[in-house]
């Protein structure tokens, strides 16, 4: 690469502190903080159930609940069936949900609506309290589904 | 005598007029100049399609109009867009870039800064990994063709090599993916390897000239040449460096291709050649037999396209399209080919070839190798039933 | 417990962010699509400049903000604007073009016949005679690039190659020329040489993918590739083949070049070369001793720019720029150089070379050969002084 | 050049006629007609003057008189001493003027008007009448003050 003017102001662990939000597989970038199913529903009635409907199906936006195969005429693709990881979701509803209202949870209220999600999808019971500890050990049931084709040598 | 004025007789000699009445607009001034152009209220017709949540407006989709386009470059205001909720109205002055992770030194930049860095220009497209999903339906549908492959536009993007930025930064030995993030109220993050992040991606700063527009990822959007939409992310303001991808929900529950068996492919980045007769098409339709030219666009992620070929007769026969010089990578080429019609139904269709040798499939191949449920890069040959009465339609040949 | 709501308390635990505040866009959905789409209100300066005659607001010029862009391509609605009396707002159905004169089959075409020809796209500039021409003013005019050198602008260019109309037509022997003729409340008829017509003129009816705008002729405009921008007649309407030229206002009192002899250039059509550095320049400062890279734009009415030099000690040594692929004949070609500056104060010029082996002239030697009141074709290198406090004006070196 | 598809409708000579507007330097195009300077003159201080000035000096718009000189640090361009053919008067004022209402005079007018400004240009008397006839044949002063620069052999 040709050389830069270097004008990139250093920035400290506070400041990438501040603005991280990204959550890995490994449960690396995953706050303090914790949820379970209980705590969680309320949450999810009040601030996500209009678009998503009652526990997570019927709703305006996508299904996120409800099983179903993979296979066959109508495939059912939802977190219970498709999603590989349960981090995926602290990541994307921390950053993302509820769409009117996106930041307005704290870090507690998305684990303990994460774990409800995890419990209507029946992968963790009621009482399971998700933390940056617990969520990355959920094993999706769709944890080996998903065939890496970039770089292009296939891995089954 | 000859005289002249409000109510003044013409005196002596007969009005003579040499020429015809011209139109009114020849006989009046003008509109006055403008600071900044749109186009005629006699063109309304060429404009995005919004197909967007009634719930959530900011939260959907955009088509660029390409059965209204010629030629290969996509103005401004008719670049597709996608959202997940909405654009942004960014201030330059309160957006930064923060690349930290795996780096020697994290860093920080105003969009001031970036603007003084190296750049580089590059004509290419941008396609939505989910462009043309409609192909994988039972039955054909029947849209004008913007309508259905245009989740692609083509632009002429400029701005810093990523690359540039890495190295100052000092990416570590053992960083292989980088997690990008936009700055709106969807915070999109995705991961891009390493190694293409080096390769060709671009901080857009520019696109057609000028500064970004606000749908486009003002002040600052990730150019990743040829490579599914999503990863090019709009209002860049976070790139992490990391072992391995973050495993976002748009490399996961979205962007993925579900297979027949059941397990899906994942990190399908590169947007394999495709061709599409944007004349005629459903809506452009012939009137009466004759001389006419067909014209397409074709392009592949994968570089160049080497060649277009076009059958009129369902496939049976090919000829070969000529290309619009210049032909350039990862870019919208635009292929024509001259075509006397006689007037008898028939089936056209196009099928790109790219340099290196991959030949847009059939759409019993596609769906052969991947099902019907994969929803995203389907990039099949299309095929246009043209009527006796010159009206074309879409059809699975 | 934990609960949520509006005015619900948070009962049990403390409130936990991880992060910090973002913005207010990344808070609250952003704005919905939109059918086509506007440049980012922060970007309000990015405009061109108007410059009309207060008694008559569509008589005048208005100029690319060349100093806001990067890349080639010139967006739409910043392409310059040269109108004699504004603007017509033409319904493209009542809009013919006419050929007649010494042709054998005299005919009117509709735009929508015209749509169904063999078309062609070219990248290519187009620039007004009058470009540049403060430079011939006694002191160096102080304004910002665009609104000294943007009566240029560059774009993709799709229609009708005007060979295959003439070709129809039938050209007689004797016909050398054509006199076009524009729709506008001017009628502007201007002639241009039949080998120029058959060469490489195009009616053209897109603009960067888009039908023309109105104020670059829709619906239909010649476009005469390399050669001073009043020849590519706006609004078309007629071309009358002829032995010899109309001998029109703007080619015999207008657009002619006055030598200091007292006699006077005519038929000067082609754009020389010239070369322009848009950073830095004349608004767009240094700000403090560092590298930074120099950009600029370079083209030639001749041909392909084969080469761009530039100095950073007011002509004592020059180094090479890089061209920016692709470099397109009669086209822009961004050049770009990285430049370390020491704080020093210095003049920086730049200097283009076409295919032909053309040299971009300096001042001194263009004034030398033409005197100091040609008016049109201003072409000489332009040079910047830069300060110490990084300011930079216009000097003549 | 590619074929095309041959859409183009045959235009008629009356069709021509009526909108060939073009008058070349040796009269054709010109149409019947004619007027004097002292015809024009009212028509010129009617819908010229407010814009050129009395006698084409001093508007708004560029002068239309006033001789003066091509040569030396201030050359003065204008009908009388730059312009090369008096066709082309009649073309331009037909096709462009007056600017707020162009095509609103008739050939008698336009013949007058070119006329007038012959006059005050010097070169015509004020009842010499224009015509297709005569106006061809007016001398202008700079008729022989061009260099063909295209094509590229140099005419002197
Ligand atoms: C105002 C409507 C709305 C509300 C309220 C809402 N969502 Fe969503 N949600 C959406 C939409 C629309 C999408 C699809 C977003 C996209 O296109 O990227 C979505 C996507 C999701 C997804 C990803 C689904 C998938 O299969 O990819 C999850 C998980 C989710 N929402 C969870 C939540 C949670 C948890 C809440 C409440 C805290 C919530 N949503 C509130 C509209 C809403
Ligand atoms: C409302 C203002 C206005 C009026 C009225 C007007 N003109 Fe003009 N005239 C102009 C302008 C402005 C120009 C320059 C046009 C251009 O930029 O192409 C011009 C140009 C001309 C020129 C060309 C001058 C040159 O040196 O190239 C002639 C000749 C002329 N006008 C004659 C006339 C005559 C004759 C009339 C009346 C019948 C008239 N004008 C009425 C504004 C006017
Ligand atoms: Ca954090
Ligand atoms: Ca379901
Ligand atoms: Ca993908
Ligand atoms: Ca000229
Ligand atoms: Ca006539
Ligand atoms: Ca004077
Ligand atoms: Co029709
Ligand atoms: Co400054």
């Amino acid at each position: 690469a040709p050389e830069g003017p270097k004008l990139g102001r250093p920035a400290s662990p506070g400041e990438i502190a501040g603005q991280d939000i990204n959550v890995f597989p490994d449960g690396s970038g995953l706050p303090p903080g914790q949820g379970t199913a209980r705590e969680g529903k309320p949450v999810y009635d009040a601030v996500c159930a209009s678009c998503h409907g009652p526990a997570g199906i019927g709703g305006s936006a996508g299904e996120l609940a409800g099983g179903g195969l993979l296979t066959g005429p109508h495939p059912d693709k939802n977190i219970g069936t498709y999603w590989p990881y349960a981090t995926t979701l602290f990541d994307f509803i921390r950053r993302s949900m509820p769409l009117h209202a996106p930041r307005s949870l704290n870090d507690d209220q998305v684990y303990a609506v994460t774990a409800y999600l995890l419990l209507i999808n029946d992968i963790i019971g009621e009482r399971e309290e998700m933390n940056a500890g617990t969520l990355p050990r959920v094993t999706m049931p769709n944890r080996n589904g998903f065939i890496q084709v970039w770089p292009e040598v296939i891995v089954q | 005598g000859l005289s002249f004025g409000a109510g003044a007789a013409l005196v002596g000699r007969p009005f003579r007029a040499s020429a015809d009445e011209p139109p009114p607009w020849m006989k009046t001034p003008g509109e006055p100049f403008t600071n900044y152009g749109v186009p005629s209220p006699h063109e309304k017709e060429a404009i995005r399609w919004i197909s967007a949540n009634s719930a959530a407006p900011g939260n959907g989709i955009s088509w660029t109009p390409l059965h209204k386009l010629e030629g290969i470059v996509t103005p401004n205001g008719l670049h597709f867009e996608r959202h997940h909720n909405g654009v942004p109205q960014i201030d330059p002055h309160r957006h930064r870039l923060l690349i930290h992770g795996l780096v020697e030194n994290p860093l920080s930049f105003g969009v001031n800064d970036l603007l003084r860095y190296p750049m580089v220009s590059r004509l290419c497209f941008v396609e939505c990994g989910g462009n043309s999903n409609a192909g994988w339906h039972e039955e054909p549908i029947q849209t004008p063709v913007g309508y259905f492959h245009g989740l692609a536009s083509c632009s002429e993007w400029t701005g810093v090599p990523l690359a540039i930025i890495l190295d100052e930064a000092g990416l570590r030995p053992d960083a292989r993916w980088l997690v990008a993030e936009g700055a709106d109220a969807a915070a999109m993050n995705i991961s891009i390897p390493v190694e293409k992040a080096l390769d060709d991606a671009v901080l857009a700063l520019y696109q057609n000239g000028e500064r970004l527009r606000p749908e486009n990822g003002y002040p600052l959007r990730l150019i990743v040449p040829g490579w599914e939409a999503v990863l090019s992310v709009k209002w860049l303001r976070r790139l992490q460096a990391a072992t391995g991808p973050v495993m976002a929900r748009n490399e996961t529950a979205k962007y993925t291709e579900l297979l027949p068996s059941g397990k899906a492919r994942q990190f399908t980045f590169v947007m394999e050649a495709k061709s599409i007769i944007t004349f005629p098409s459903p809506g452009r339709h012939l009137h009466g037999p004759g001389l006419y030219q067909i014209s397409g666009l074709a392009w592949s992620g994968r570089g160049r396209i080497k060649r277009v070929e076009i059958s009129a007769d369902g496939g049976r026969s090919w000829a070969e399209a000529a290309l619009q010089d210049p032909v350039l990578p990862q870019c919208f080429t635009r292929f024509r080919l001259p075509w006397r019609w006689n007037g008898a139904p028939l089936v056209l269709k196009s099928r790109a070839v790219d340099e290196t040798g991959y030949v847009q499939p059939e759409r019993e191949a596609l769906i052969a190798e991947r099902g019907r449920h994969g929803y995203f890069h389907y990039n099949a040959i299309v095929c246009w039933a043209v009527a006796a009465d010159g009206s074309v339609s879409h059809t699975y040949g």
